[in-house]
């Protein structure tokens, strides 16, 4: 097995803009880029009989979920001719309308980029253990399921 | 057999994280029947277990001093 | 022919991280949406025989390219459901590892957000008349091509 | 009958933006040719025509006081 360097990826609560804008502005160094694809998460206002979702609040089996998260880095990178990947995904309330997950990927031109960032997202949604809590604005709660 | 339990999402509402001594669960589908019957509830619900950070794909057997994860179906991003 | 409101998508100079926080920060009040998606154009410090791309310097036909964008718009709506769609593009000089384009598409769900983002490059940079002006350290120059 | 003539990019290295005042020019592949003897550059180019702002696919009809773009192939993004 090769060794591992396992990344973190959770923030706690919302990913801020300028966190993002930060992040972008770090790449200004990396004249190789030709094209970065950013994929961000918003939790939306959902109205469910009635009632309005106020928030999600994430909980993970982290340890597994970084893992995880590695592997799929590793294959994204074999897959895939990119100058950088970052990912972030929160942990505990996000509001509606804040952000809540944050993939970023950069390659020389644009195809492997917009193809890595979609191919991340998708396998995060599907394998990273983790579980959204949505809340109603009356603190009733139901479990988000990822369709 | 020691075996540390821990749960997630919807199923840590009615399954708190905790060790527990069993003895005749010797792989992953006794465990599976082993919960069922400790609670109900999780008969008519999907859920995965990962056995010490494995995610289980087929009838695994359990070791002393295991760690078993209990998870519903993932809902990141 | 529908009434025309023709939007501006040129900035003079670069893209800058704070003016995409910007428009990342303004989304939260739409709470529909669940996913964005974005490109980002930055110029590389291509080698050429031996020599560096410092700049380029963008040049348009700029009422027929916003005709053209407006078009594209408007087809990139009606095949996608989306809630927003943000294009700038740079005008004059961009240095390398500054941004020149940037794409900003978001939906409730996040797949419209994701094909639509990627359509609107592709269809961008086949049909907008917009020139790149490579220019190197020495200040000798080479034209773009988009391959 | 007068033609304003822009030009764009790599072609504005040696086409200025320029009135015109010429007759025969019937249609856009007349001004092509007319364009190719002017600035024998071109004929070496890949470049499209815009007359009043519409790309040119095909042979059209040139009417006076008419604005055609001279454009090499795009690179923007």
């Amino acid at each position: 097995m090769s060794e591992k360097k396992i990344k973190n990826i959770f923030v706690d609560g919302p990913i801020k803009p300028a966190f993002i804008a930060d992040s972008i502005a770090k790449h200004s160094e990396k004249t190789a880029i030709g094209g970065h694809s950013i994929f961000m998460g918003q939790v939306r206002k959902d109205e469910i009989e009635g009632k309005f979702i106020s928030a999600i609040d994430y909980t993970a089996y982290e340890d597994l979920a970084l893992e995880k998260m590695h592997q799929i880095r590793e294959d994204i990178f074999e897959k895939y001719p990119l100058n950088c990947m970052h990912i972030y995904h929160s942990l505990g309330k996000v509001k509606t309308g804040e952000i809540c997950l944050f993939v970023f990927t950069s390659s020389a031109h644009r195809k492997p980029a917009i193809a890595a960032c979609s191919e991340v997202v998708d396998r995060l949604k599907a394998e990273l253990p983790i579980w959204g809590k949505e809340i109603f604005e009356d603190e009733t709660h139901q479990w988000k399921e990822n369709i | 057999m020691k075996i540390e339990m821990i749960s997630f999402g919807k199923i840590a509402e009615f399954i708190n994280n905790q060790k527990i001594d069993v003895d005749g669960i010797a792989d992953t589908d006794a465990f599976k029947q082993y919960l069922e019957n400790q609670f109900p509830a999780l008969k008519s619900m999907k859920y995965k277990l990962a056995l010490n950070k494995n995610i289980i794909q087929e009838n695994t057997e359990i070791t002393n001093n295991a760690t078993i994860a209990i998870m519903p179906p993932f809902s990141g991003g």
